[in-house]
This record gives C-alpha cells, sequence and structure tokens, in this order.
C-alpha cells in the first residue's frame, strides 16, 4: 500500500456507551493519512460518543482503535494525543483563559514545544486582536475559530473534530469549512463529525451513524446516490 | 482601639490566607472537600517543634522542608485515593466523608505516637536568620521583641508569618500564571472535561495541585504554634472549617481571592474582638454563611454555583 | 459476703481531643498508686478484713462527654466495678455526676471542681484533689484586696475564658473583691470563648484600660497564648496572673518560654509545696516514683500529675475503714477523713456536700533562681509564704 | 400484602421489639440508648440525603437545638418532660425554617454551609451573653426531670415515628417524588412535582426528627454542655452510619447503626488506643470500596432490600 | 383572527437575556388548540429558550406569555404544568435510577390531570410496557425521549413542547411518532415541534415560526418558507434551495 494511503487511524467493532446503557455497537472506522472523513448522524446517533472513544474520553468496552500502527485501544486520553491525534470538542475552549493561552495549551498539554503562535494569528486574524482577553468574551463562533487553533498548536496529523458548525451562523459554517479544506491542502487527515451535510463539500468519504450503528460508509457521491439517505439527510425530498 | 485592631486583622489575615491558599487548590481543581486540611496543618506544626527541638535552629529551615515532604506525601495520596474517588457516582459528597476518614487517621497515628500535650515553639526562635535585619529596620529588639507599625507594637512572629504568606501566595500566582504546569492548571479548573479533551494529563496535573496544596498547609502549619500559641493533635478541625471561610469568601480557583478572603475574615474577626469579644468565634461562620448565600461565587468570583 | 479476689476500681481517661492534656496525666498518676499498691499485694480492705489487689477497669472516653456517659454506665452496670473515679475536668466528669448519683454508686471526683457537682442533696459524690471552684480563687483575691492597695493596686483587669472552670472562678474572684469593700476599681471584665487562641487584640484593649493588675482564668492552652501574646506584643503589665503558670509549670514553661513566665502570679500547686504527709509519699519520693516510671517525656509533672495518686491514697485510707463495700458505708469512710488526712495534695478536707477545702492553693510568684531556673515563690496568705510580692513588675 | 405494612412488619417493628425488650436483659442502658438515638439520627440524614441528596453535614444543628429548646422549656417554665421534648423537636423544625436559604446551594457548598450553621447555632447557644436563657457555655443540668426509663420510652416512640417516615417515604408517591427531584428536579417540576416545596419538607421532616431526637436526648442525660450536643461527631456518626447502611433505603440505615456503632463500642472498650484509627481507615474503605452502601452489595445481585 | 378560534397560547415580543446576550429577542407567535406549529431555525437561534421560557424553566426578561387570557410569564414549572402545559426535553431527562412505571407515576399523581390516564394505556401506546419496571437509565435514547413524552402525557396537556423529539428516531419509527403527535392534536392539544429534520417539519406542521438570533423572520407554511431569500441565507444554506 503507497505510504499515503496507510490507516492512521482505524476502529474496529467498537462498543461504548454510559452506565448501563450501550450507545455504539459495533463500529468500524478508517481515516487514511490525508483524508477528511465526515461522520453524519442525527442528533444522538452516538457521534459524540464514538469519538470520545477514539479519543480515550471514555473507554471502548470492545474492539480494537489502532492508531498509526499502533493499538491505543487501553491508552489515556493524553498519551493518545501525544501520538498526533487532536480532538476539538463541542465547547473547544476554556472560557476562563486567555486567548493566547488557550491557543499555547493546545501545546503545553501533551508538552510539545511552543506553538508558533504567528502563524496560526494569521490563519484567524480575528484572535490576533483579542489575544489578551478571556475566551469566554468571544462570540460562538470565534469560539470555534479559538478551538481550531488551539488544536491545530499541537501540530497532529489527524484532528478529530466534533461539530465545528454547532451553534454558527450559515455564513460562519463557510469559513470553517473553508479553513478545514486548507488544511486538508496542507496533509492534514480530518475525522469531522457533522450534522450540516455542507461539510460534504471538504469530504473524501463519508460514514453515516445511526443509532450507534454505522448505517452506511462510501464516497460522498455513493451517498448522494442512496435514496433513503438522501431522505433523511437532504431532507425536502 | 480600632487601628491595632486593623493592622492585627492584616497580618493575621494574611497568615489566614496561607491556611486556606492550599484548600483552594486542592477544591479547585479536584472539586474534593479536603476535610484532612487542617491536620496537615498541624502536621507541619509539629515538623516546625520537631526541626526545633531536634536541631534548635529557626524554624523557617522547616518551611522548605516541610513543604517537600507534603508535596510528596500528597502526590502518594492523590494516586492512592483521588482516581478511584472520582471513579464514583458521587466524588464531591463522597469526598467529605473520606478525607473525614483520613483526618481521624492523622490525628490517631499523631497521638499515638507523639502523645497530646501542648506543643509549641519559643517565639524568639523564629525569624533568628533574620534578627539582625530585624533590629536594623524595624526597631525591634534582639530576641523576641515588638515590631512596631504605626507606633504600636506588634509581636515578631505575626509579621513574619504574614511576609511568609505573601510570599507564598506570590508564588503560587507565579506557578499559575506563568508556568506550563500552572496553566494546565487553570485549565483544569475551568473546564475539566475540556482538559481531558486537549490531552492534558489530568491527573497529574491534579496531582501536582494536590501535593503543592497539601505543602503550602504544612508550611502554615509551621507558624500556627506562634499564632495559636500551641497546638495539638486534636488542632485540626477547627483549621480546616476557618479554611473554607477563607476560600469561599475570597472566591473558588484565585489565589488572590484567598489572599483578599484571609485580610478580611482577619479584620473582622479582630474588630469583633475587639468590641464584642465574646461573640468572635461565631464570625467565622456567620461569615461564611451570609456569602454563601448572598454572593456564593465569591468576593472576587465569577462563577455562580446554585441548584 | 465472701472476699472478693479482687477490688476493681473503674475509671475514663482522655487519650486524645481537647481534654486529654488534663486526663492523661491524672490518669496515669492514679495508675501509679494502682502498681505500687499491687506490687506490694494489694489494698487492705477492712471489710474482708485482707489484702486484695487492685484492679483498674479504665476506658478511653477521648474528650467526648457522650461516650464517657456510656463507659461510665458500662463500668457501673457491665463491669459492675467497686468503686468509681471520674475522668479529670469538670466537664467530662458532668456525666458521671447525674450517672452516679442515680445509679446510687459513690463518685471519686478527681480534679472535677464545678460547683454545680455538690449539693446537699446528692451524697454520691467527693471531691479529691483541688478546691472547689468557688473558693479556689480566695488567696488571689484576698491578696489583692488585703494586700494589693498598700502596693499600688487600685485598678484590675479580670479576663477569663467561658466554661464551668475558669468562668466560675471568674465569678467568684469578682465577687470576693466587691464584698470584700476594699478600694479596688473592676477596669475591664471580659470572657471570651474558651476556643480563644489569640490574645494580641484583647491585651491592646486591656492596656488601654490600665490596669494595675490583670487576672486571667483560662486553660492551659488559654495561659500559655495569653502569656506568650503578652511577651510577643512586649506589655508589660503590673501584676499579670494565670492558673496554670503554676498548676502545670513544666508544660506552661515549655510552651511559653522561662523569661515569659517570670514574675507571672499564679496558684501554687502542691506539685511544688512540699506539704507535710501523714499518708503516702511525700512529693520527693512521689517525683522519683513517677520519673522512673514515666519515662518517655510525654508527660508533664504538674498538678494533675499527683491528682490521681491522692485519690488513691483516699481509696486506700477510706478501704481501710470502710465496714462494707456498701456505697454510703464507703461515702461515710470518705468523710471521716476528712480533716485527718494529709497528703502530698495538703489537708484534705471536705465540706459537707463533698466539696473539697482544704487543698487551698497559697497565691505565689514565679522567679528566676539562680540557676535560671523558674521557681515558686508564695506570697500569699502570709502564714505560707516565703518570699514578698516583686510590685509591680521591673 | 401492600409493601408498606410488610416493611413495618419485618423491618421497622422487629426493630422496635427488640429495642423494647434488650434493657430487660442488658443493663447499660445508655449504650441502648445511644443506639436508638443514631438509629433515628441516621434514619433522619436518610431523609434528607438519601431522598433529597443534600448531605447534612451539621445535622447536629438541630439535635443540639433540640436538646436546648427541651432544657429551656425545662429550666425556666418548668414543662413536663414529655411536652419539652416536643418542643425540642418543633425548636428544630424552627432552625430548620430559618435555613432553608442554604436549599439554594449545591453539593459540598451546601454541606459546609450547614456545617457552619451547626457551628454557628452552637456558638450562639453558647454565648456568655446568654447565660440567663440557656446557661452559655456553663451547660444545664436537670435534675428534675431526670428518669432514663421514660426517656428511654420516648425514644422508642421518636424512633417509631421516624421509621414510619421512611416507610412512608419508601413507598409512597410522595417519597417518590422526592426521589425525582434528587434524580432530576427540572423533569420533577414537569411532572407536576412543586420541588421547593417538595425539598423543604423533607428538609424539615429529618431538623424534626433530630429535634425530637434531641430533646429526648436532653432528658436522658439531663446533665450536658453545649459542645456535647453539638458535637460534630453526631452528624459525622449518622452520616456515615447511613452511608455504609445504604441511603434510600429502609434498612441500609438500621443496619449501618448496627454493624458500624456495635464495632464503634467494641474498640472503644477495648482497644480504645487505636480505635480513632481504625474508625478512620475503616470510613475511608467504606468510601473507596462501598460507596454506595452495604445494600448495594444485594441490589448488585438483583435482590430486593426494603 | 375570529374569537372562536382564539389562541390558546399567545406569545408577544418576549426577550430572555443571558449575561448580555440575547437569547431571545423580541419573539412573538400564536399557538391554537388542535394546530401544530413547527419552530425551526439554525443552532443556537433561541429555539430550545423559547421552550425553557414558556414551561417556566427560565423567567422571561421581557414580552408577555398569555395562556387562555391569563398572563403565566415567570410562574413556577409546576403550576404552568398543573394549567396544561408539558414538554419533552432535547436531551431526554428521565428519573435515571426509578423504573420507567416510577417515573409515569410521579407524573400520574403530581400532574394535576383531572381525568388521569390509565399507565398502562400510555406505556402500551408507547413501546414501554415491556420495559415498565426496569430503571430508566437501562432505556436507549429514543425509549427514553417516549418515556420523556409519555411523562408529559400523563399530565394531560393541552399544550405540549415536544423539541427535538424525532432526532436520532430510525424511518420506522420517525412515521410511527408522526401518525401519534397528529392523533394528539387532533384530540384537540395544541402542541409545538422543534425540529431539524425538514421532512418531518414539512410532513407534520400546519404552520411554522423559522427563528434566527432570538427572533422570527417568518411565519407561514414551510413550503413557502424554502423559497424566502431570508430563510435560505441564515438557515438552510444558499446551497439547498436550489
Ligand atoms: N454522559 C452521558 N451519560 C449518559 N448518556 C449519554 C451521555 N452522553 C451521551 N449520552 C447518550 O448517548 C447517546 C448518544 O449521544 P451522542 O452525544 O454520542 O450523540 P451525537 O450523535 O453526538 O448527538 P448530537 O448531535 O446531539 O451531538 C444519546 O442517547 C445520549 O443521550
Ligand atoms: N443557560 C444558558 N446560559 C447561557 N447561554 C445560554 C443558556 N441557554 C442557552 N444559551 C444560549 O442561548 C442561545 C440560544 O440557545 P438555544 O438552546 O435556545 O438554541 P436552539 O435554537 O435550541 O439551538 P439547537 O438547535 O442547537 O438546540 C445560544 O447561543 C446558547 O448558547
Ligand atoms: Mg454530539
Ligand atoms: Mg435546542
Amino acid at each position: 500500500m503507497p505510504p499515503e494511503t496507510a490507516p492512521l487511524l482505524t476502529a474496529q467493532g467498537v462498543d461504548a456507551g454510559y452506565g448501563t446503557m450501550q450507545v455504539l455497537w459495533g463500529v468500524d472506522l478508517e481515516v487514511r493519512a490525508g483524508e477528511t472523513v465526515l461522520l453524519l448522524g442525527t442528533n444522538g446517533a452516538g457521534k459524540t460518543t464514538f469519538l470520545k472513544s477514539l479519543v480515550g474520553l471514555i473507554e471502548a468496552r470492545h474492539g480494537h482503535i489502532r492508531l498509526g500502527g499502533a493499538d491505543v485501544t487501553r491508552m489515556r486520553s493524553s498519551e493518545r494525543m501525544r501520538l498526533g491525534m487532536t480532538y476539538m470538542s463541542e465547547l473547544a475552549v476554556f472560557p476562563d483563559l486567555s486567548i493566547e493561552e488557550n491557543i499555547r495549551i493546545g501545546a503545553q498539554a501533551i508538552g510539545h514545544p511552543s506553538p508558533n503562535i504567528d502563524e496560526l494569528y494569521e490563519t484567524f486574524p480575528v484572535l490576533r486582536d483579542k489575544r489578551r482577553n478571556p475566551a469566554s468574551s468571544l462570540s460562538g463562533g470565534q469560539r470555534k475559530m479559538l478551538g481550531i487553533a488551539k488544536a491545530l498548536a499541537a501540530e497532529p496529523r489527524l484532528l478529530v473534530m466534533d461539530e465545528p458548525s454547532a451553534g454558527l451562523s450559515p455564513l460562519f459554517v463557510k469559513e470553517v469549512i473553508r479553513i478545514l479544506s486548507d488544511l486538508r491542502g496542507r496533509g492534514l487527515a480530518l475525522l469531522i463529525a457533522e450534522q450540516n451535510i455542507g461539510f460534504l463539500e471538504v469530504a473524501t468519504r463519508v460514514f453515516v451513524l445511526e443509532g450507534g450503528r454505522i448505517r452506511f460508509s462510501g464516497t460522498v457521491a455513493e451517498m448522494t446516490d442512496n435514496e433513503a439517505l438522501r431522505r433523511a439527510y437532504f431532507g425536502l425530498k | 482601639m480600632l487601628v491595632y485592631a486593623l493592622v492585627a486583622g492584616v497580618l493575621f489575615g494574611l497568615y489566614f490566607s496561607l491556611v486556606g491558599i492550599g484548600l483552594n487548590l486542592v477544591f479547585g481543581v479536584m472539586r474534593i472537600v479536603n476535610l484532612a486540611h487542617g491536620d496537615c496543618l498541624m502536621l507541619g506544626a509539629f515538623i516546625a517543634v520537631g526541626v526545633v527541638g531536634l536541631f534548635g535552629v529557626d524554624p523557617l529551615f522547616a518551611v522548605p522542608l516541610a513543604f517537600v515532604i507534603f508535596l510528596i506525601a500528597g502526590l502518594l495520596l492523590y494516586w492512592v485515593l483521588v482516581p478511584r474517588l472520582q471513579g464514583s457516582t458521587n466524588p464531591e459528597m463522597l469526598s467529605i466523608i473520606l478525607f473525614f476518614g483520613l483526618s481521624q487517621v492523622i490525628e490517631a497515628i499523631t497521638t499515638i505516637f507523639l502523645g497530646t500535650s501542648e506543643r509549641s515553639i519559643p517565639s524568639r526562635a523564629l525569624g533568628t536568620v533574620f534578627s539582625s535585619i530585624k533590629v536594623k529596620w524595624f526597631g525591634g529588639t534582639e530576641g523576641s521583641g515588638p515590631v512596631q507599625i504605626l507606633g504600636q507594637g506588634f509581636p515578631t512572629p505575626w509579621v513574619i508569618a504574614a511576609i511568609t504568606s505573601l510570599v507564598a501566595i506570590g508564588f503560587v500566582y507565579i506557578y499559575l500564571y506563568q508556568t506550563r504546569l500552572g496553566t494546565l492548571t487553570r485549565a483544569v479548573m475551568s473546564r475539566r472535561d475540556e482538559a481531558f479533551s486537549t490531552g492534558i494529563d489530568v491527573d497529574r496535573v491534579s496531582a501536582a495541585a494536590f501535593g503543592i496544596g497539601l505543602g503550602l498547609a504544612a508550611v502554615a502549619g509551621i507558624f500556627a504554634p506562634f499564632m495559636f500559641g500551641s497546638v495539638t493533635p486534636a488542632f485540626g478541625g477547627d483549621a480546616t472549617v476557618t479554611s473554607f471561610t477563607i476560600v469561599v469568601l475570597g472566591s473558588l480557583g484565585n489565589p488572590l481571592g484567598t489572599a483578599l478572603g484571609g485580610v478580611v475574615y482577619g479584620i473582622c474577626y479582630m474588630v469583633v474582638q475587639t468590641y464584642l469579644s465574646s461573640w468572635a468565634d461565631l464570625l467565622p461562620y456567620v461569615l461564611l454563611i451570609c456569602i454563601l448565600l448572598l454572593r456564593p461565587s465569591g468576593l472576587l468570583g465569577r462563577r455562580v454555583r446554585v441548584a | 459476703a465472701d472476699a472478693p479476689t479482687e477490688i476493681k476500681i473503674g475509671t475514663l481517661y482522655a487519650s486524645s481531643g481537647r481534654f486529654a492534656s488534663i486526663s492523661m496525666p491524672v490518669f496515669s498518676s492514679l495508675k501509679l498508686w494502682v502498681d505500687l499498691k499491687n506490687a506490694d499485694g494489694g489494698v487492705y480492705v477492712k471489710a474482708f478484713d485482707k489484702k486484695l489487689p487492685v484492679k483498674l477497669v479504665a476506658y478511653d472516653d477521648q474528650s467526648n462527654t457522650a461516650t464517657a456517659s456510656t463507659l461510665y454506665n458500662q463500668l457501673i452496670t457491665q463491669d459492675k466495678v467497686d468503686l468509681l473515679a471520674a475522668d479529670s475536668g469538670s466537664v467530662l466528669t458532668a456525666p458521671a455526676v447525674a450517672i452516679a448519683r442515680d445509679r446510687k454508686v459513690f463518685l471519686f471526683d478527681q480534679t472535677g471542681t464545678g460547683a454545680s457537682f455538690f449539693s446537699k442533696d446528692n451524697p454520691y459524690i467527693a471531691l479529691m484533689a483541688d478546691p472547689v471552684s468557688t473558693i479556689w480563687p480566695k488567696p488571689v483575691a484576698d491578696f489583692v484586696t488585703h494586700d494589693g492597695p498598700a502596693l499600688g493596686i487600685k485598678k484590675i483587669a479580670i479576663l477569663y475564658s467561658t466554661n464551668e472552670f475558669t468562668g466560675t472562678q471568674a465569678n467568684a474572684f469578682r465577687k470576693f473583691v466587691k464584698d470584700s469593700g476594699a478600694p479596688i476599681e473592676i477596669v475591664y471584665d471580659q470572657g471570651v470563648p474558651t476556643e480563644t487562641t489569640n490574645y494580641t487584640v484583647i491585651i491592646n484593649n486591656i492596656v488601654n484600660t490600665q490596669p494595675d493588675a490583670v487576672i486571667h482564668f483560662g486553660y492551659a492552652p488559654n495561659d500559655i497564648a495569653f502569656l506568650r501574646n503578652v511577651a510577643d506584643v512586649g506589655v508589660k503589665f503590673k501584676m499579670t496572673f494565670a492558673i496554670y503558670a503554676g498548676l502545670e509549670k513544666e508544660l506552661l514553661e515549655k510552651n511559653v518560654g522561662a523569661k515569659g513566665l517570670e514574675h507571672v502570679f499564679t496558684y501554687v500547686p502542691p506539685s511544688d509545696l512540699e506539704y507535710p504527709v501523714n499518708f503516702g509519699m511525700s512529693l520527693g519520693e512521689y517525683r522519683a516514683a513517677w520519673d522512673k516510671k514515666y519515662t518517655d517525656g510525654k508527660l508533664e509533672f504538674g498538678l494533675n500529675a499527683i491528682a490521681g495518686y491522692t485519690t488513691g491514697l483516699v481509696i486506700e485510707k477510706a478501704l481501710s475503714v470502710a465496714t462494707s463495700l456498701d456505697q454510703l458505708e464507703i461515702r461515710r469512710a470518705v468523710f471521716s477523713l476528712s480533716g485527718n488526712l494529709k497528703t502530698l495534695c495538703g489537708p484534705f478536707e471536705l465540706d459537707e456536700t463533698g466539696g473539697q477545702i482544704g487543698e487551698l492553693t497559697p497565691l505565689g510568684q514565679l522567679e528566676f533562681d539562680d540557676h535560671g531556673h523558674v521557681k515558686f515563690v508564695s506570697v500569699y496568705p502570709h502564714e505560707v509564704a516565703n518570699g514578698k510580692p516583686v510590685y509591680p513588675r521591673p | 400484602m401492600p409493601s408498606s405494612l410488610k416493611h413495618t412488619l419485618f423491618v421497622a417493628l422487629p426493630l422496635l421489639v427488640v429495642f423494647a425488650v434488650l434493657p430487660g436483659v442488658y443493663q447499660n442502658h445508655l449504650l441502648l440508648f445511644n443506639f436508638v438515638i443514631f438509629l433515628i439520627l441516621a434514619q433522619g440524614v436518610n431523609i434528607i440525603y438519601g431522598f433529597t441528596g443534600y448531605l447534612p453535614f451539621g445535622y447536629v444543628g438541630f439535635f443540639g437545638a433540640g436538646a436546648y429548646g427541651f432544657a429551656v422549656l425545662v429550666m425556666h417554665f418548668q414543662a413536663p418532660a414529655v411536652l419539652a421534648v416536643l418542643v425540642g423537636g418543633l425548636v428544630g423544625v424552627a432552625l430548620g425554617l430559618l435555613l432553608t436559604p442554604l436549599l439554594r446551594l449545591s453539593g459540598a457548598y451546601f454541606a459546609i454551609a450547614n456545617l457552619a450553621a451547626s457551628l454557628a447555632v452552637l456558638h450562639f447557644i453558647a454565648n456568655p451573653a446568654l447565660e440567663p436563657i440557656t446557661r452559655g457555655p456553663y451547660g444545664v443540668s436537670l435534675t428534675g426531670t431526670f428518669n432514663p426509663t421514660y426517656a428511654y420510652a420516648a425514644a422508642l416512640v421518636v424512633l417509631a415515628l421516624t421509621l414510619g417516615a421512611v416507610v412512608f417515604l419508601k413507598n409512597s408517591r410522595f417519597g417518590l417524588a422526592l426521589q425525582a427531584v434528587r434524580e432530576d428536579s427540572v423533569s420533577a417540576a414537569m411532572a407536576g412535582v412543586n420541588v421547593v416545596r417538595m425539598r423543604i419538607i423533607a428538609w424539615l421532616t429529618s431538623a424534626l426528627v433530630a429535634g425530637l431526637a434531641g430533646g429526648v436526648y436532653a432528658w436522658y442525660v439531663s446533665v450536658f454542655y453545649p459542645d456535647n450536643v453539638f458535637s460534630g461527631e453526631f452528624s459525622i456518626f449518622a452520616i456515615v452510619f447511613a452511608l455504609f447502611g445504604g441511603v434510600a433505603s429502609i434498612s441500609g440505615p438500621i443496619v449501618g447503626v448496627i454493624i458500624l456503632y456495635g464495632i464503634y463500642n467494641l474498640i472503644g472498650f477495648t482497644t480504645p488506643q487505636y480505635f480513632q484509627l481504625i474508625y478512620g481507615l475503616l470510613i475511608m474503605g467504606l468510601v473507596l470500596f462501598l460507596p454506595a452502601g452495604l445494600v448495594s452489595l444485594a441490589t448488585r445481585r438483583g435482590w430486593h432490600v426494603p | 383572527m375570529s374569537p372562536e378560534n382564539a389562541p390558546l397560547l399567545n406569545v408577544s415580543k418576549l426577550e430572555k437575556r443571558f449575561g448580555g446576550f440575547y437569547a431571545l429577542d423580541g419573539l412573538s407567535f400564536h399557538v391554537s388548540s388542535g394546530e401544530i406549529l413547527g419552530l425551526v431555525g439554525p443552532n443556537g437561534s433561541g429555539k430550545t429558550t423559547a421552550i425553557n421560557v414558556i414551561s417556566g424553566l427560565y423567567a422571561p426578561d421581557g414580552g408577555e406569555i398569555v395562556l387562555e387570557g391569563g398572563s403565566i410569564g415567570g410562574v413556577a414549572s409546576h403550576k404552568l404544568v398543573h394549567r396544561g402545559i408539558n414538554r419533552t426535553f432535547q436531551i431526554p431527562k428521565p428519573f435515571l435510577s426509578l423504573t420507567v412505571r416510577q417515573n409515569v407515576e410521579v407524573a400520574l399523581a403530581y400532574g394535576g390531570a383531572t381525568d388521569v390516564p390509565a399507565m398502562a394505556d400510555l406505556l402500551e401506546e408507547y413501546r414501554l410496557a415491556e420495559l415498565a419496571d426496569r430503571p430508566a437509565a437501562d432505556l436507549n435514547s429514543s425509549q427514553q425521549k417516549m418515556l420523556d413524552l409519555v411523562r408529559a402525557l400523563a399530565t394531560r396537556p393541552r399544550l405540549l413542547l415536544l423539541d427535538e423529539l424525532a432526532a436520532g428516531l430510525n424511518p420506522a419509527e420517525l412515521d410511527w411518532v408522526t401518525e401519534r403527535i397528529k392523533a394528539l392534536a387532533k384530540s384537540g392539544m395544541a402542541i409545538i415541534v422543534v425540529e431539524h429534520l425538514m421532512g418531518f417539519i414539512e410532513h407534520i406542521t400546519d404552520r411554522v415560526i423559522v427563528m434566527n438570533a432570538g427572533k422570527e423572520i417568518f411565519e407561514g407554511k414551510l413550503a413557502v418558507a424554502v423559497k424566502v431569500p431570508q430563510v435560505i441565507e441564515v438557515f438552510l444554506g444558499g446551497e439547498h434551495a436550489a
């Protein structure tokens, strides 16, 4: 297999849940280097749960997760992230810390040297103006920007994002999509959980999660050809 | 009288900031109610008594010693107790009981090994390393003479304890705002779940905070024999409640808040003691309840926590 | 009745908590008596006309009165002790008073001096060591009212910890002073919580009233904190009185420092006064026995360290005259000793309610001897005085 | 048979009968009395913590207030003991009412505030300024009403009432609603439950229970100081006993008291010097290894525990 | 509007602030008995907040909420329940350690309904009968949503607010729930549905309110809404209209 298509992240038969409730049932997924994978699913389908089990915030009850060749199924999140995977949660930022601290912490958290802040400010100019303010002063869209900057500061090989568009106005969504395609161009692998099908634009492959199971996986084109999926996700028949 | 009470209140209050600051770290980072905080203070006091008794040196030398011992003890204790506690359904509540048990254990062991009588250190022993400076700067006499502030005499140990507190608070401030681990600590305080998501090794950060918290308690304990006349193994309980008053007063997670809380408490205490001495003991509790009900976030706090 | 194989004495002690520091010495000294007697084959019991070994049944009440109540009950109902001795101090004695009375068991009250324990309708108690709180401060009051005006004492300050023991003493002292009609003005009179550990502001307040004498009634930790603060603040009152400077001189010396005790007025405890004895060891012999038995230095020698021994002596003497172990007969025996027994605590004398009125502690002052050690100088009453008061303090 | 009757017949009644009979065979009545007091207090904690989730770390405040309510009535009004016990209960309720604002706090904040409140009440009652009313720090001595036999009987009555309350909570819609409030107060409101009122009722009930217990205690011991009846150990023990057995059940706190207070007295009598140590370790072990209490051992296996 | 068809609920100029942020900023609408009203809009537009305010979870900071002529702004939730308002939650909130039956029992006992529905019927109807004695924590999320709904129905509401009830249901469940909701409306209940699934909304609602930034930007049929440029811009995103 040529190096650019070697799987960076593989999940095999992942079961996960909370307490007595099982949420995920044997989920398989694969992300190859440089690829942008979209994980679609309605509210409560288990997207967040799945991402959390991938990055180690909850433990997979069954199945295996491999990252860059290493079995990370039993690793803690901090260890996994040192292996080049960062996670941008729905919260994305620390509201009590300043914007610059938030960015730095992305690298500091996993023991990396200080990131190249200026370069990140170049990508997100709005953040530079407010660098000393607490993150709580940012609007929802700006927070997502900060979240992305914070995640990028760790210089990951794979960036896992949970609903980067949630709470964003369509204008901001477009901005996010633009930035993501930009990142993709730089060779960063992306795994994005979304409900917004606007993200299909940047995706190379799609997984659809429903009721905790993978209902569909394939290319974007294959998905748009699927009648049932179209009805469910594109709505309005 | 009022001026005297105010100055005494500030000195005493600064010391109480030191008493509370370790608790603040532990609760702020881990949401753990460390009811054994006062017992760490008590052990710190015994370290000082031991250092003076065995080597006859200035108890200030016990400060780094006690800090290091308790830093290490705190790290060990963290790994034994906290991860398991945090896996339970209601760690905040259960921590109250767990650490009550720990405080009983500490008190029992201390009693078994050290007996129950009051222990103390001569006031003169404290700050002997500085005594020449002291004589020069403050016009005090050699030995345990009082320090003159605004024309009135205050106990030298109080001044030394207050200065040490300021230094310690400064260190905590620098730790939290200037070091990597400190920034991570504030991140955990800000949002624990997001800290996990960011890849912060929350356990390591918490363990450090726990160790530092205990270390600071022990450092505060070194001055306890001077501030309270003497200490016994049973001394811990009251100190814990007072510490909580100060921490809540100043707001959680904010070292400056604790400093302010301590000073406010100290001044209130001294003023009440001056004019209504028999009611002085009621003060911390009434103050605590009022603050919790009127401003649950504390004097400097932003976050509000109500049911 | 058939003679038992041993005499069971039940008592409590507090190994931890607030009263541990006064309880442990009392208990240790009672135990010392028990061990000495048993080494000697036991005590002579007139009721059976033979020597019987003593068995001490002792429980730890942890300074907790609720626990203490249960344990007193346990001693009476389950262990069925022949004689019951209270834990030391008024607070831990209090529950025993009610229980002993209810169970009709005579209580050997070791150091619980609370005035409320003693009443005409309760025959089941007598106080062994320490005078009752209500008369204890008489020598101090007498000194201030009789000798004071001549020395220039006109204004006095009273500071006390609000608890049964020291509160009663303060009340009694105040009353003695007022009733005396002496030209003494009380310029400061404040009670502070017993938990008070820092007196700096209060001392400053007292200074502002410019008293000629400061009378402080507090427990040992109060005295330690008070005297240390006085020294630390650099105030020199013309006269300072403190209870435990004398009662627990060793403890205070350790904690306040000899310098801080110099010129302080206090009670001269029997542990520092050679009372002529007609029963048991003299002070010197006792001290030797104590030091031999308790070598680890965790216990200081003071009033409490001989109180338990005195209890033992009273028990021993009472058993030697009581015709049965009936509790009222025990009482009769104990009261028969009143005025006749002289121990190292002084002359044993009871009033009709069982309060101790014989072992009055004279007023003394702490001075440095030639070797730089703190020693007592008795100053009042004049008949026991061995020195002149240093007033005002230089 | 309805489960409330079952619980009464097979749990509450046998317990009461045993404690009614025991004084005839075991002479240390005070020990038995203390068992009864702790059974009451542990169930009182159960009512407020088990059914609403508020940890009453200053629970002893009500107990002490009840004891002093009793004392004041006896000292100043020469009231008969039974009446004074009732007043003790009312004083507990009154204090509970005064403290209802604390219910706005959550988690550890409530626990600490409640602890502070109990200490505030202690220092208030113990203040020398109140000597004419409460005898301040000098303690009360109520020899006039001293009657251990009746006081013990009264304690059993209070225990019966308390058990009745818990059986009611466990089996009634009211208790169910309380548990709903504990689980999720917002959803409870959407089920039509008046959340604030429910919490206050539970709070006042547990205050009443402790107040009555305090009154009975004052009656029995007759001589006490503020420190005694406000001793933090009452709160701690009651909480630990209740948790050890398992809250939100009837039998949990009972089991907790019998086992732990039994051990307490056993080591308290035999190896006192290590008592505190053993007890502290026991408490720590409980939290770390059995946080849901002894009954969880059974419920985890699917057995039903009343 | 004709008097015989007076709206059950009338909301006018409703405001709700969080700090300085307006989550609701002058929202007005009405809903009548038997009507199903859709409430749609982008994430964070204030839909859930509107429901929270109407159901008494938050007190409004301005404006009026009128239920059958009586103002109910700031009235406590449980009182509103007794007056006939109930709701489900976007994230279901059952009493996790109570059984399904007990969950419903609380609402039956305290909901204040005069003609209390039969528990068995409710559980049967919403496919929970077999789970009746299991703790609610054992239910999966769609079952928990049904339990939320059953708990609401147990109080016999006249106004029912459904916050993303359909999200996460599979198509078969979706059809079934649609039928149930329509039946409820037919029985005279006023229903407000918040949903992101446009197909579902189109199928079920009589009328929709499109919200953005706490305001109403459109009212009318969904089929019309999707042609309004402003709606397209803020909500559907340009590429959809095509
Ligand atoms: N901490 C938790 N405890 C218990 N159940 C949870 C928890 N978090 C999520 N769930 C449940 O797990 C299921 C899947 O939730 P998840 O958050 O993974 O869905 P999602 O696809 O990310 O949805 P959304 O689009 O709302 O983010 C839901 O039923 C949810 O109620
Ligand atoms: N309790 C709260 N405190 C602060 N801000 C809040 C709170 N509740 C909601 N908000 C804010 O109000 C705005 C509206 O939120 P709301 O939950 O009503 O949105 P929504 O339309 O329901 O979105 P979604 O479709 O994602 O559920 C959001 O910006 C949200 O962050
Ligand atoms: Mg999600
Ligand atoms: Mg919403």
